[in-house]
């Protein structure tokens, strides 16, 4: 067990402080994903290495050599230091790393720089209403009609559909095949006709999603990635980065360390919530919990930088523990403050701008989304510990 | 001998869910949720038609003189359809206080309008069951309250019910000078609370509250209420969750069918029946049980607490990305279980004044 | 609500107290089942009808009238007194129901009035090694030959084989028939050759239960019954009341307030565990739940009583509910001895004969015997929410 | 960097193992289960050539001069196999007593007999971390000690070391006059434990116990020992389970093929995985983060506690009736991790001493 990163990674974290140290003043503050400060930034940061680290010169990036550690001191210096990353959204983290794995050279001279730019923004078109937990059933279809796929269906929990300028879009263009095999992978942008984005609202009451309804809407045929027919295996190339981002045990971390804060301050009847011994054994609980996940994660990191294939089951539930954990911490920072722990909204009273109601649904939400804990549960028993997928069930004919 | 509902409350419970059904379905909630200005008068005064806010008003004040249990029994329609109303402080609260401490002439001013649906009493009696720093009410010689209550329910009052630092309650009418309401909003937006500024606000003493118990039995009773709230929340969620996953498919079947999801569903019924059973006779005990009325209050609201939480989690997850949406408004069920949760006692400190009462603490 | 069972029952409950108060000193204290005292007592509380109380006269029962509430105030004041009721085990408590509803009349005489009286002991031959919750898919064969069932398998779970004369016995005689339909129902001796026993040790060290062992085991033809094929309906017609016989409230109630007591006098670094707002925190918990399957209890009573049919839920899951939170319970009791929790068997420290340890396990076993947990939920579900069956399995052709 | 065991730990407890799975089979963990004159010393002497006993003893002193990791990989073994061995009274705390508070006399007169596996030191070190009425031991001027000891580990051991009410330690011989021990019977047949009674018995103080720090040093060292043979015991059952699960049929098919056993199974995955991580990082604290050891070393020994409880139900469960019998022993491992959870401290008074470490309570 060694857990220092190595002299050598010394040596780049204080290269990174002292970026950040020269350059803070030139981060964007709020602005959003369009404005000049955030583009200005993001193109500083490519420079540095410090976003698009790894991604070739020719296609916009910096052309670093993969370096699991430095991607995570540049992680944590700049979530220390408060100043913004790289550009993230689903554009950055996921379909450029698919069109590096699969699309043509074409494809990648024509996407990757303006989204790494900025000037490119996607969103995803992966569910649908019907489909769930079921993803490959889907059922938006794509027929080709001379040049042109004519696109028609719907999609949801489209994170950034109004922001967007284009979408990666799963749809079914080979409805005789089997369901995983009649799906292709189309990229079109979000001003084609025949698109309308209603807003989604959500639990918390916010819109952070969208649905996104396709009528007759045409795309030029070699907007696909992949050949027909390959989609779900694209989008699958990649679906694993984004389990992986859910539930950070950094932000947990933060999260118990600000609940020890306000267990502090919050009093009822004079006394105040660390000395109730039944709220301060939750959080005892709670801490050993987020400490566990922080060295889990630890040890994935670790297993990954040596090359090794030891973690499979430990990667495999860090999705269900982490999000169950974070709706459990949640809860306990509302119970804490009792009825105070109920404002939301704009109004009096509100401790920590009302996180702690809107990341308890929030992470209910995460609970569910990206698979929900009984599909992850499926997964880890079967890929974690080998046992059998539930036979096939008989479908009545005609179904 | 009979543990259950009564042929009398089963009706009850039908007009009470058939008149919701009606007037309070989604749509209105939603309509409520979004409008500060709706205080779901058609609401009100439809159910006082039904005898609603006269359920715990003696015969002889205009009410109909039921009981505790009867209150729960409608409190349970109220949670199950999440319907927005001043049940808990008007019907409640308000009347036991002046039932318990109220003298003749209170008793004849006020029950009859609050038992024909004429009168609403916001209740500011929140410090009684935990008091925060800055929130207290003082009760000066010349009759005049001055202090502050938080957490007041339902703010859109015509007079409020004001717990003071020594346990007694007052009246004060909205519109006197001197008093000032600050909406706090919150999660469960069925249910409208605030902050309520006393500045010299003449007042009305119930005389019969220096006795330090009646505030203790106030409180008990809305405990029980507020369980019987979360109990109707959460079956209500149990039945949308089955509902859904009977007609949901995925992988070819039903979500019904699936092992998981059905373990989570009886999870919830193993849940649900026991916590019924146990609202029920704490309602009981209030009315005929004295030795044990204080205690069940405290077991009810702690534990449908626990349960609520529990459905409300589970429910949503059988939903799926349904759940979250706000598409089919399972949320306002969470929330108010969520709100359900922390008056009048979050379940540590109300098991933790369960031990007390029996002497273990 | 009405929770008094009305004057004539305070005149009956009377009756029994007095009973008890005159001949409690008749009443065996720890002999044998099949001792004199025993089957004196039994008698004396059949001519009172404190036994066998519904039971016609001419089978040897008291023939009195059934009344749930007379059954009950009769368990109440024998336990609360102390004193040992009527003869339990599983021929008063399942054989004769079940041939009062499908024996013949040859066999109401023959084997109904030794049972009732103590002269004849039974166990039951239902579970089988290999089919565990899967109880239909017994394999135990009876083969007629001539004018005998020739009998070969195995039991297990037989709680009391070592002491009985006679098995009641789920076998399958009709090997071609669909699962169910190809079991049949038999009695017999438990001298007959060809029957080994063998103690099953379990969890607890004890040997409560039994495995039977049957090889060319011969019985007499007409020992049946019901017909040929039925066994499945005739042992399914009682079965549901053993059931709701795991995990009695009232035995919760007696623990938790024995937990209390404990819970005064065990101290660690001078503090007594109700002292410890924790331990206190689990017990306010516990006693609530225990409180909730107690009014459960008595809904369902009062549901028989009035003859409603509106509570089958809490039926459902009262094994459920009743053994998980008895399995809580007695662990509570362990963890605030702590170390003196650990005590079991003949030694000094040992706090109530090391109830708590036998009972967190012996409740573990009852969260699995008799239907597990997992298959609760699949009945809960079903009959209780109207949930489908899980679609029939593709079984690949020959298994 | 590199989180997680080294090349040479794998293979530690690989020999571990593999002398285990030869030697401490079930067979043999009845046979001294069941014979209580059977000291096991055939496993403890095979053990002792693997260099088991020396993990931790100094070079100097003829150890290997191990870390608390690696310590606590052997103790994952020993969980995982259920043996009956001296380990953690002999080779943990004996071994950290005698490092940490013994002088260089006494160092060099047991270690190395320590090492060797000739020596084997019980451990009456309970009221360290939790002492009950009447039990207390008191060490005169004359070099005696005077009173009790509850739960003392490895009682058939040839010494004790033994700690005085005021948090010093002193070694005992076994055979000296004034000492006797009296069985303690208990669930976990695989551990024994005794109360020892001290009537002027001679001892040996060891001097540098004055400081108080050093017998929390030796308890926080043995809550992270007792949590990974938790760990391993976990593991073990977990596995057992998967095993089970995918021969045993129902209904026709493997039960491993029905979601509800499957989860289970995924459930007892998700709580083991990170519970692993948070015990190697609690070790290797010990030696290398002082700053968060402690409160590692208490996080470390609750959570698995509580990860252990689980387990060891649902891994019986997913065994149905056959879990409930012994022949499987599976029950072995469940008492083991019942014991685990009580010694040096239950989940909760440790809790409450993680929240003391942090100045929260």
């Amino acid at each position: 067990m060694d857990l220092s990163y190595g002299p050598q990674y010394d040596a780049f974290r204080q290269e990174v402080r002292d970026f950040i140290a020269t350059h803070r003043d030139q981060a964007p503050r709020g602005q959003g994903i369009r404005s000049e400060p955030v583009k200005r930034w993001q193109k500083l940061l490519i420079e540095h290495g410090y976003a698009a680290r790894t991604i070739p010169v020719e296609y916009g990036g910096h052309g670093g050599e993969p370096d699991i550690l430095k991607a995570r001191i540049i992680g944590e210096e700049f979530a220390a230091a408060q100043v913004p990353g790289g550009l993230g959204g689903q554009g950055v983290s996921m379909l450029v790393p698919t069109l590096l794995e699969l699309g043509t050279e074409e494809q990648k001279r024509e996407f990757i720089p303006p989204t790494l730019a900025g000037d490119m923004v996607w969103c995803q078109g992966y569910s649908e209403p019907g489909a769930g937990s079921d993803l490959a059933s889907l059922r938006t279809s794509a027929v080709l009609d001379g040049d042109e796929w004519v696109i028609n269906g719907s999609k949801i929990w489209t994170s950034t559909a109004h922001l967007a300028d284009w979408i990666f879009c799963l749809v079914r263009t080979e409805p005789d095949a089997k369901k995983h095999q009649g799906i292709s992978f189309l990229l079109f942008r979000m001003d084609t006709p025949g698109i309308e984005i209603r807003p989604l609202v959500d639990m918390t009451m916010a819109s952070n999603f969208n649905e996104v309804f396709f009528t007759d809407v045409r795309v030029p045929k070699d907007q696909i990635v992949g050949q027909r027919g390959e989609g779900w295996y694209v989008a699958n190339a990649i679906l694993g980065h984004e389990r992986d981002s859910l539930g950070d045990p950094n932000a947990s971390l933060a999260r118990v360390n600000r609940l020890v804060e306000l267990m502090k301050t919050e009093t009822v009847d004079g006394q105040r919530a660390i000395d109730n011994p039944a709220f301060r054994d939750r959080l005892i609980k709670i801490q050993a919990r987020v400490t566990a996940l922080r060295m889990n994660d630890m040890r994935i990191l670790s297993s990954r930088i040596n090359g090794r294939g030891d973690t499979g089951l430990a990667r495999l539930i860090t999705k269900l523990q982490a999000t169950e954990l974070r709706h459990d911490l949640e809860g306990l920072g509302i119970d804490i403050m009792g009825e105070f722990g109920l404002m939301f909204g704009k109004g009096p009273h509100l401790r920590d701008q009302g996180s702690w109601q809107n990341h308890y649904m929030y992470f209910l939400g995460l609970i569910i989304g990206g698979g929900t804990s009984q599909i992850q549960k499926n997964i880890i028993s079967e890929r974690g510990l080998g046992m059998p997928r539930e036979p096939k069930a008989v479908v009545p004919a005609g179904s | 001998m009979e543990f259950g509902l009564s042929e009398e409350q089963g009706l009850l419970r039908e007009s009470v869910d058939r008149f919701l059904d009606d007037h309070a379905d989604l749509d209105r909630v939603r309509k409520y949720a979004d409008d500060p200005h709706d205080r779901g008068d058609d609401i009100w005064s439809g159910l006082a038609e039904l005898g609603v806010p006269a359920v715990l008003v003696p015969e002889t004040h205009g009410g109909i003189g039921l009981t505790a249990l009867d209150a729960a029994v409608v409190a349970e329609s109220l949670g199950a359809h999440a319907a927005p109303a001043p049940y808990l402080s008007t019907a409640v609260l308000a009347v036991a206080a002046l039932r318990l401490a109220g003298d003749e002439a209170q008793q004849g001013a006020y029950l009859p309008r609050i038992a024909d649906g004429s009168l609403r009493i916001g209740a500011a009696v929140s410090e009684l069951s935990g008091a925060r720093q800055g929130a207290a009410v003082e009760a000066r010689d010349d009759g005049t309250l001055h202090g502050k209550a938080l957490f007041v329910l339902d703010p859109d009052a015509d007079a409020f019910l004001v717990a003071d630092g020594t346990r007694r309650f007052h009246l004060v009418q909205a519109d006197a000078g001197g008093v000032e309401t600050t909406l706090l909003p919150q999660v469960d937006r069925t249910r409208r609370i605030a902050e309520l500024a006393l500045s010299g606000a003449p007042s009305e003493p119930l005389r019969g509250s220096g006795d330090p118990d009646v505030a203790l039995q106030v409180i008990d009773l809305g405990r029980v209420i507020v369980a019987a709230d979360t109990l109707g929340a959460a079956q209500e969620m149990l039945d949308q969750a089955v509902a859904y996953a009977k007609q949901r498919e995925q992988f070819n079947r039903v979500i019904a069918s699936f092992q998981a999801v059905k373990h989570l569903c009886a999870e919830m019924a193993a849940e649900i029946e026991p916590a019924r059973a146990l609202l029920w006779y704490a309602a009981h005990a209030l009315d005929e049980v004295p030795d044990e009325a204080r205690l069940m209050a405290c077991h009810a609201k702690a534990h449908l607490a626990e349960v609520g939480q529990f459905v409300g989690k589970t429910a949503t997850i059988v939903h799926g990305g349904m759940g979250f949406t706000d598409l089919l408004g399972l949320h306002y069920w969470f929330k108010r279980m969520g709100f359900n949760r922390q008056v009048l006692g979050g379940p540590e400190r109300v098991r933790e004044e369960a031990a007390r009462v029996q002497g273990l603490a």
